[in-house]
């Protein structure tokens, strides 16, 4: 396993960025919570600029993310990603299926010889990209994503880093998903699945606090 | 209501599901359609295709078609009304959520033209 | 058989409407379709799509989709199947109509993309 | 009313060439009826270039016709024609619903003031150009209707002038209407709605002969 450069005021000890899997699974756990009580928040960024459904579509994932995990507890990190990815590409019905689905599919992957947490986000990242057929700056998801990556690969991630990639989707112009329909026209408003990734990763700062 | 879409399609479900889709981007528009024939085969009716034009409630009314008949149909309804009526030559499933996404936020005419004009295959 | 063809749509009912439009010109194609999510919604299923591939009997499978979820559907569906799929970047109905027309008689491969290039919209 | 050009021989008098009412009226009655008797024809015509309906659209067509004729006996030519253009537009359900349906409805108003049968034959091949934004040479009922108008101004129309006009579209390519999108694949074979109007003008000869 590669060694884990820690750049700057480093806060965080080599182990805390090895993702365990009670972490992880308190992660998802928190995660699907979150999109169980924003549904509307989420729902309401999409009819702005697409079709309104991104809430309803993340509560039903997470819905199946929790019943599939409730039937059988995953043995590690690459199961527990398993379980999460399939869950949400069978259950989503949106754009954010296949999303959120092939970037758990592809941690669940590298998870099986890789456990830095800002490695596994990057191979997500990644995964967004290729599925998507997108990067930064499009307004998409990626816009929280890889700066997440980023920041994590620079130190431990905060609230305000994860707030600041989420606020800075507000003033793009999409040009991939359902807002690029609108053009200059999304300006001006949060991208939804940008805020749902904002929620994952929101869980994992706590996932990460409370242990 | 500034906007109106009238979706014709040879087939009643096509017309049908092209609503179901745009409504979800542009739930204020008014979205009508004719599908099929008079019969509710495939094929198309100028009868239905007036009385989606009678109900729809937009000012300005974007249509799309998808084939031949649907066309010529729409085009002959074109030379009965005094509607301001744009039909256009594009894709019709992307042609019209395209449009729908533009026309919920009041986008000008020519804007909406402007993204129509990358669809444009008939 | 040598061709079939797969409709992969967010709505059940545009994805059944394009198979019996479809149908008319090309009766001896093998045409399956998905349509909406596995509840039947407005959306995708990976499931679905699955099923629809499944189920068709071409040799030579021409694969033709709405927007963009139904298409990293169909995308994440042609990472993980070793049937001889072709996914084409076309207007769904015009797209469809056109390849069914020339596959039921059994056109060249080469013969059905030259059509299709003038549909691609995506 | 202009003065009819009898150029060559001209086997017929100006009477013949003034379309009379009882003529028409049998005229579109022969039709209905061949329309009646070859649906299975037209639909076999249509299968290998088309979508096979067309004998089944024409037969809707027809039953529509002769229900409204039944209905009220139309006052003069113009009537006559506008009867069966509603009957067409609204009952065939496809292209050929709207193309027959515009050809009656402009000869309808042409013949408020004509009754050249070779005139409003031209108004109605006109009419389908229009409609179907098409001319001679796509493979299409035009080429029926173009060299009959022709033929028309010429002399009497024969059945052997309407033959090869029908005959005629076998080697084109599609260029308009569903046989197009076969592209060179549709040569080889006779244009149904060429047939349907070969019909249309076999009745008028009968209709004419008759008398
Ligand atoms: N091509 C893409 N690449 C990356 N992210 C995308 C892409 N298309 C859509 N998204 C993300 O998906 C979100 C929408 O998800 P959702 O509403 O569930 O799907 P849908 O658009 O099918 O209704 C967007 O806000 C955006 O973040
Ligand atoms: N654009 C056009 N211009 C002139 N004639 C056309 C055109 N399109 C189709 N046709 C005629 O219509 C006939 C087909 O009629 P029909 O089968 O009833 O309609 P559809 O093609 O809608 O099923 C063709 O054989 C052709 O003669
Ligand atoms: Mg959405
Ligand atoms: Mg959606
Ligand atoms: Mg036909
Ligand atoms: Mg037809």
């Amino acid at each position: 396993m590669a060694e884990r450069a820690c750049k700057n005021d480093c806060m965080v000890g080599e182990k805390k960025m090895k993702l365990e899997l009670t972490n992880a699974e308190q992660w998802i756990k928190l995660f699907t919570s979150k999109l169980d009580e924003n549904v509307s928040t989420l729902n309401e960024l999409d009819t702005a600029i697409g079709d309104g459904d991104h809430g309803t579509n993340m509560e039903r994932g997470a819905k199946a993310v929790k019943e599939a995990l409730d039937k059988q507890t995953p043995a590690d990190l690459s199961a527990l990603f398993k379980t999460t990815a399939f869950a949400m590409i069978q259950k989503v019905g949106g754009a954010s299926g296949p999303l959120y689905g092939t970037a758990f599919l592809d941690m669940s992957k590298a998870a099986k010889d890789e456990a830095d947490l800002a490695k596994l986000v990057q191979v997500g990242a990644d995964g967004i990209k290729r599925r998507g057929q997108s990067d930064v700056k499009m307004k998409t998801m990626i816009d929280v994503w890889q700066p997440v990556a980023d920041d994590l690969s620079a130190g431990p991630l905060t609230a305000d880093q994860v707030d600041q990639a989420l606020q800075s989707t507000k003033g793009m112009v999409a040009t991939k998903g359902r807002a690029s329909y609108l053009e200059e026209k999304s300006v001006g408003h949060l991208d939804p699945g940008s805020q749902s990734s904002a929620y994952l990763f929101d869980s994992l700062i706590e996932a990460l606090g409370e242990k | 209501m500034k906007y109106g879409i009238v979706i014709v399609s040879h087939s009643p479900k096509i017309a049908e599901g092209v609503k179901d889709l745009i409504s979800q981007a542009a739930p204020s528009l008014s979205i009508t359609y004719a599908g099929g024939t008079d019969e509710g085969k495939i094929g198309s009716s100028l009868e239905n295709i007036q009385k989606a034009f009678d109900d729809n409630q937009g000012q300005t009314i974007l249509a799309f078609y998808d084939l031949g008949s649907s066309k010529m149909n729409l085009e002959m309804f074109l030379e009965m009304t005094d509607k301001d009526v744009h039909k256009y030559d594009v894709a019709l499933v992307e042609g019209a959520y395209t449009a729908a996404t533009l026309a919920e936020i009041d986008s000008p005419l020519t804007t909406i033209e402007d993204s129509l004009k990358k669809l444009k295959i008939k």
